[in-house]
């Protein structure tokens, strides 16, 4: 068992890069690898509660609390967040906020950085 | 270094891929950076599959959802499943560039 | 009383970003604008693909299997299905290597009776000159 | 005086195609001209409540707000938004919700259009 | 047909701008597209700046965001204002096109 | 025991995404990290801009005179004064027909004293090298 963390950076509701990171997080962690996943820039908008599932949209809600409830990190970027309006009582129960030195630290010692800084 | 390249784009707007040297590099062609597998602009394979020494994988997910089959798959080019770029990413390459 | 044609042309390819879907679905709420229009008014909608927006009109797009999403594709047949006309860029087909058997043609299987139009970037040319708004996505 | 309909879509936070639509406006409304402006994709962002004013990112809120005083119309896509997370009582005052067949029917009686599609 | 484009981009992913006509055009440089207007790769104006019968205009504020300045214009590109992109929509053209 | 070399990686222009800008931002939040590290680890970051990216480096952005935001050059002086390298990839600023003097070069007025490093792309590619991860933005 090892450590993967993701930075998903400005992704877009709508693009299909949070998809990717959820999907292969999900894999990961199937293969029985610890995951940290940080939601900074536009992919905060992950973590607002209340999204309502069009069929338009990917709908990653559920496969997210799905990985944290089988021991995923999901943190977002506290000031992205409050920048776009979304506050405390906006995020998803069992998601993080902290400020941008939590996915630094993590740098530290997990094995792997998938870094996904496009749009 | 041994790294794992992630390509999510088909026109690209950095020039980093081309210039980067690895003692191993794997291409992992995700989102719409699968049509470097696929398409055949003007007759020719896409520049990306003649990076020197590269591995080349497309995710099956992403390419088929655009319509496309392993039989449009260039044959530098393997299938790989989301399981399988964990494997890579874990155990074949020790770093990415998600570019 | 006026009838204004409006021209949406969709230049890059699908599933990266939302807009080659936000064109369709706009598109096809021209049917139902009337609401808010005088009577007599009316938008006249055509969505051309061009350029890498070719790559969207490829067939036999399982999106909803795969990443539980509407597909392109799945919006070009409704757009067909209520007689929207949906155009190709013939050289830009020719371009990426896309025969016609490897698009979307038609939605009878949904009941419709218009069919995909493969035309020259000529004729797109002409319709962007007759068009009253041009909408690029 | 005409009037002048921008359609803002997939803007993000952090770009400046909101910035430029509404400083745009701004300069229309200045010299007379009826303004209409439709949010949609990403662009509904912009009718989030409660964001936070950092400087690090621009902060369109009063002039929106101002652009509504003086007459300016600003629609955001109802479904864009809602798939979002973005309720009614999420929405700015002065702000309406439609759905998409309000832009199409802008463009029978505007003078000009200025659909802003990229990202 | 009078059309208005703008370009926001510097690497640019569509080739309608090439392919379109109009009998009079004006192209607007904005956001990252004033790179058009300033920037000489390998010491060779933008293609951008080479479509036949155009008028070309860069939007200053978005021109010195970027560290640049009127002196750094090329002489084929006319800095505009806000104030002067709403006259040119509303009188100088007749439709627009955001490439 | 851990000092993890991190390099971020600039690719594309200024302003109109958030992009270089949360390069920087990150970055810099690797000062603060401690309280989440175990001690005596670290994080030791440095910000390289290459290929188009090196258009964030030009000097004199009056961002928020014009548009109300903190400049990218601000971030980029910041990260000088608290002695976080700032590289430049040469063969890029002479692609684009960037001098020296156009660039930012220290954070002197701040009481800055480290100065911006103008590198070969060779460089660059070894420290890619000895970094642990790589975040390109």
């Amino acid at each position: 068992m090892a450590e993967l963390t993701f930075g998903v950076f400005s992704s877009l509701v709508g693009s299909m890069s949070l998809d990717f990171s959820f999907r292969l997080a999900d894999a990961a962690v199937a293969k029985g690898h610890k995951v940290n996943i940080w939601l900074s820039g536009n992919a905060v908008m992950m973590a607002k509660k209340g999204q309502k599932p069009f069929k338009d949209y990917s709908y990653n809600e559920k496969r997210m609390k799905e990985l944290i409830a089988k021991g995923a990190e999901v943190t977002v970027c506290e000031a992205c967040a409050e920048a776009r309006g979304y506050h405390k009582e906006d995020t998803h129960d069992g998601v993080k906020r902290a400020s941008m030195d939590w996915y630094l630290a993590k740098t530290v010692k997990t094995d792997r950085l998938l870094h996904i800084g496009g749009e | 270094m041994k790294v794992a390249v992630f390509l999510s784009d088909w026109r690209r707007s950095e020039d980093t891929f081309e210039r980067m040297k690895a003692d191993k590099m794997g291409v992992i062609l995700v989102g719409n950076g699968i049509y470097h597998a696929v398409t055949k602009e003007n007759g020719k394979d896409s520049p990306v599959l003649s990076k020197a020494g590269a591995q080349f994988y497309v995710l099956s997910d992403d390419l088929e959802i655009r319509g496309y089959t392993a039989a449009n798959v260039n044959s530098k080019v393997k299938m790989v499943s989301y399981g399988d770029i964990v494997d890579l990413i874990m155990k074949d390459y020790d770093k990415t560039a998600w570019l | 009383m006026a009838i204004v044609k409006v021209l949406f042309v969709v230049q890059r390819p699908p599933y990266k970003s939302e807009n080659p879907r936000l064109a369709l679905t706009h598109a096809l709420a021209s049917q139902t604008a009337e609401i808010y229009m005088d009577d007599g008014d009316a938008v006249v909608p055509i969505v051309v693909f061009v350029g890498d927006g070719v790559l969207n009109v490829v067939k036999d797009q399982p999106a909803m299997k795969l990443y539980g999403v509407t597909s392109t594709e799945s919006h070009i047949k409704s757009s067909l299905l209520i007689d929207m006309p949906i155009w190709v860029c013939k050289e830009d087909m020719q371009r990426l290597g896309l025969k016609e058997d490897q698009m979307i043609l038609d939605s009878v299987e949904m009941g419709g009776e218009l069919t995909t139009k493969f035309v020259s970037f000529a004729e797109i040319q002409k319709e962007m000159e007759a068009s009253q708004h041009l909408l690029f996505f």
